[in-house]
């Protein structure tokens, strides 16, 4: 009955959803912010510690949501360390666009971390759950530009 | 005349209704389109599609203005269409009918007019926990308005009833203006008991509003019988067009109201100094209206009526008892609220998955679920459910297999989550 | 290209394009029909019908809400409706636009959201003489409102045009913090000089609201190029549905506007307690929106847009000067108004006839005109017509032949009342 | 090409709305009422002189209106006078039924009071038009009855 959405709900990401990674608080971060996605009720938490030199020394987060907003955040978490701001930055760019349209043409610079998001590209087939997939993306950069609020609408 | 209650019940021929829905015959992703969101918004049958038509195609012209022949036309269907919505109520006369938007804006029409044209500091409104926010947000407003008009919450039981004790303590000290409660939950299914509820705040000294945006759908009203004081429902969950709603509430308290918005039709002079208001109903209908709309909720009226209450109830009682049946079978899902009296709507949440992931895994199998909390946040608060539920709800044109569909599609769906 | 201007302007194909609108076909009281009201609402093409039944034919359920295959076509199809609206006027960003019913909840939106939200104490609304009710009743509502918010009225010329003197006298002490005025006479044809009353009251350190209810319909608008704060129009002016119309505003001003009307869709969180309200447009759009009216907005923006505004200019000039020429030759007959810029809007009053005399004449020949004072009593007051005036307004499909057919009918009618 | 209006605007109609009768104030009345018609603009004043047993002694009115509003005052001035209140009460009820239907099939008792009003029958095939017909009618039932204000809204 559902065997055509394994795309979208891969083994990888029921398993991050089940059992996000890095799913907690962070204490001492220097840098946080809250996402909100008003229509779905997803919210999350997000903290970052940072390097003396600007990269990301560690990223948490905490919240609800659904499988795609949790596995989303939690990949992310992972990808993001050692990352600078400005790269973190344009790896959200080109996650919304992998998950907006299912492909990223110009991601050859950035291939090793897009593969790792890809698994989520299936949902720019189910428009109304885009906004899930890209909820952490839009509070990571909230946080990385100081705002303490994002919301995905 | 036949002999017993079971078959003389009128029966509804839904497989011969539903082929007057032509958006119910299409295929979804490859497979059959199981409608089941009627609640948050009715399908609707070609009587309607096509009295609009007509409308613009043979009798179309603004109302109330002109003196000439398709604005005479126009305005006779425009003023049809409330007479039709008051035999629907069964309201007294006509002019306690007022054409809004939706019921948003009739409530918001209330919480104006009457919330602050009437009610004097140190009242109260009084709603209920499963209030849609349409019917809480514009008292909270009011409230925050700075007019000392208070807000107070009546409680809901487990079982998702209102809760009459509290309601009866809440009313006790005389100082609630207004109890404005829903007539039926949009999450629950439950159906309030209307004209205890009127009794008890008349008792105390307070007005009525009946929320029937859920109920006018499922249930015959009649706001003489309930005693409400103000009633409304809005079209497009009544197989009516978007872009209308209703709001009756009796002659005297229309009188007694300010009007709420300002501009052409609703006055009888104008002056740059001042204005003097129409009488009702027209004091509240500011503006061209929703000319189409009106008589395309006109046909909806008349569809449902010559369907007939009794096979409407009927046949909703049936899809209810099967569903309960149903749903209440699978393992891991809690169904929210097992009221007495209740209507085709059911909320529940599956162990392990979130209603979103839930509701795309429906879709595919071509069911049409609403997944989230239906405007209606706090009462997701009060049973713990702050992620949401899936709701299914039913209309005319559900049919048990559709409900046993679903409840398949919920077992496999809590197989494929693990 | 053609050598010259006159032979490269696009013309209307005015014949072919009736046929777009069913309704015009019929005859009335055995006459042709010639409908001349399409200022007070105009008929719809069958692009705007067929969109309407194709949206509930086919692709119907409620917005924003469902995360199932119809409600995202839906939701797609109402949010490209906001983004063709937002092409049509020229507006920075879709969120700037809000669907209300029509122009006059537009401006009570404003008058609420704006007036009663931002404006302070002392400072004063500034209309004219010329507005529609829809413009000056909401205005006189909230200056009652005990707010301590001034009314002030500029005046019209004998001619019919803003006297730009008085409204610079008006604005001079600074305490005006909105204009609200109109781009186009609904009585006078006249077009104001948009961009100058905006250039003067921003010098002057206030807003200003422009109501395009009429001119909407007959120029190419940019809100930018206008450099305004708000405008508004109305669905069913435009060729479009009944029951929608459009506030634009500037983000930032939307921004810190507080909502009008509270419920669903306009929040971002609720508790019992306090609700949390969603970014514009969704803040001002609470409930279940017109969607199947925004689809039909939509193919009327596209119906004239795809006939192009230079064509759409030209043939009203035609019937201008056409009107101007015969009306004016016209023993007994008074013409209201001689703006310098204006539209195919006409009042006029007989000598020995009174308007409603006259237009129910006029409907016997089958022409359709509106007698009475056009929502715009103070006007008619302003030039000593109280008992009103008839008026012949002109649309896309109405041809020199009508314009002509109105003048001989308006001889014989004197000729009638001797 | 307005020939089929003849029945609308008779010439008698024509004739009263451009002279009606009795139009004037009445100084001294013992009742008056205004009446308003708000969609037209319509909008009379009427007075009344009554006689020691209850009879209208005089009747009067001022305003605007449109020919049928105007000539349907001045007759009604004409056909009031002499009558009692219940007569001209009665009387209104059976011409604003002769205005809606276009007959009066109960008017035998007030025949002749009938024939003189008849000319505004045909105000019934106008829908829009049959309230001006019967502001006047309106207005004297509210000054008959001790109201200042009536509307035929
Ligand atoms: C200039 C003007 N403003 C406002 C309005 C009001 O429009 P609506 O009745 O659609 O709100 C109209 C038309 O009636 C108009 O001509
Ligand atoms: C109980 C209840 N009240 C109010 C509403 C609001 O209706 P609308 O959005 O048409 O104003 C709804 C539906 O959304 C509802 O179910």
């Amino acid at each position: 009955m559902f065997d055509d959405l394994r795309d979208l709900y891969q083994e990888i990401i029921l398993d991050h959803g089940r059992k996000p990674r890095n799913f907690r608080r962070l204490e001492d971060a220097d840098l946080s912010a809250r996402g909100d996605n008003p229509l779905c009720g997803d919210r999350m938490d997000l903290w970052l510690k940072m390097t003396p030199d600007g990269r990301i020394a560690d990223a948490a987060f905490q919240g609800r949501g659904c499988a795609i907003s949790m596995a989303s955040a939690s990949l992310m978490t992972e990808t993001v360390k050692g990352k600078s701001a400005e790269q973190a930055k344009a790896l959200g760019a080109r996650f919304r666009e992998l998950a907006m349209t299912g492909a990223c043409p110009d991601c050859g610079d950035l291939a090793e971390e897009m593969e790792r998001l890809q698994p989520l590209a299936g949902v720019h087939e189910f428009p109304s759950r885009v906004k899930c997939a890209t909820l952490a993306w839009h509070t990571l950069n909230a946080a990385l530009e100081g705002n303490k609020e994002a919301s995905s609408e | 005349m036949t002999d017993g209650p079971a078959s003389s019940a009128p029966r509804l021929d839904v497989e011969r209704l539903r082929r007057d829905f032509p958006i119910l015959a299409q295929t979804v992703r490859g497979r059959k389109l199981v409608f089941l969101d009627s609640g948050a918004s009715a399908q609707k049958p070609r009587q309607v599609i096509e009295a609009m038509v007509r409308c613009m195609e043979e009798r179309y012209a603004n109302v109330h203005r002109g003196a000439y022949f398709l604005s005479e036309a126009a305005t006779e269907a425009y003023e049809a269409a409330r007479g039709a919505v008051a035999r629907f109520l069964n309201a007294a006369d006509p002019r306690e009918v007022v054409f809004t938007r939706n019921s948003t804006e009739a409530i918001n029409l209330v919480a104006h007019a009457w919330g602050r044209g009437v009610m004097r500091p140190g009242q109260a409104v009084l709603v209920s926990e499963m209030e849609h926010h349409a019917n809480l947000v514009p008292w909270q407003m009011l409230r925050d308005d700075g007019r000392g008009i208070a807000l107070r919450v009546c409680r809901v039981t487990d079982d998702g009833e209102l809760d009459l004790e509290d309601l009866a303590a809440k009313l006790a000290d005389g100082k609630v203006g207004l109890v404005a409660v829903t007539h039926m939950s949009n999450v629950l299914g439950t159906v309030t008991p209307a004209e205890r509820i009127v009794a008890m705040a008349h008792a105390a000294g307070a007005k009525v509003l009946l929320d029937g945006s859920q109920a006018a759908v499922h249930r015959r009203v009649d706001v003489q019988a309930i005693g409400a004081d103000f009633y409304c429902f809005t079209g497009h969950k009544l197989y009516g067009p978007t872009g209308i709603g209703v709001l009756w509430a009796r002659l005297e308290h229309l009188d007694r109201m300010p009007p709420f918005l300002g501009g052409g039709d609703m006055i009888a002079s104008v002056t740059l100094e001042r204005s003097e208001w129409a009488p009702p109903p027209a004091k509240f209908e500011a503006g061209t209206p929703a000319i189409v709309e009106a008589v395309g909720l006109h046909a909806a009226v008349d569809y449902v009526t010559a369907l007939g209450w009794p096979a409407i109830e009927a046949h909703e009682r049936a899809l209810v008892d099967r569903a309960m049946r149903r749903l209440s079978g699978i393992e891991g899902l809690r169904l929210l609220g097992r009221a007495q009296d209740r209507g085709g709507v059911f909320s529940f949440a599956l162990d392990n998955a979130h209603p979103h992931d839930l509701s795309t895994l429906l879709d595919r199998a071509g069911i049409a679920v609403r997944a989230g909390r239906h405007c209606a946040e706090p009462l997701h608060a009060r049973f713990g459910l702050e992620g949401g539920t899936c709701r299914a709800s039913f209309g005319l044109y559900t049919t048990e297999e559709e409900v046993d569909f679903l409840a398949e599609a919920l077992v496999k769906a809590r197989e494929f989550f693990g």
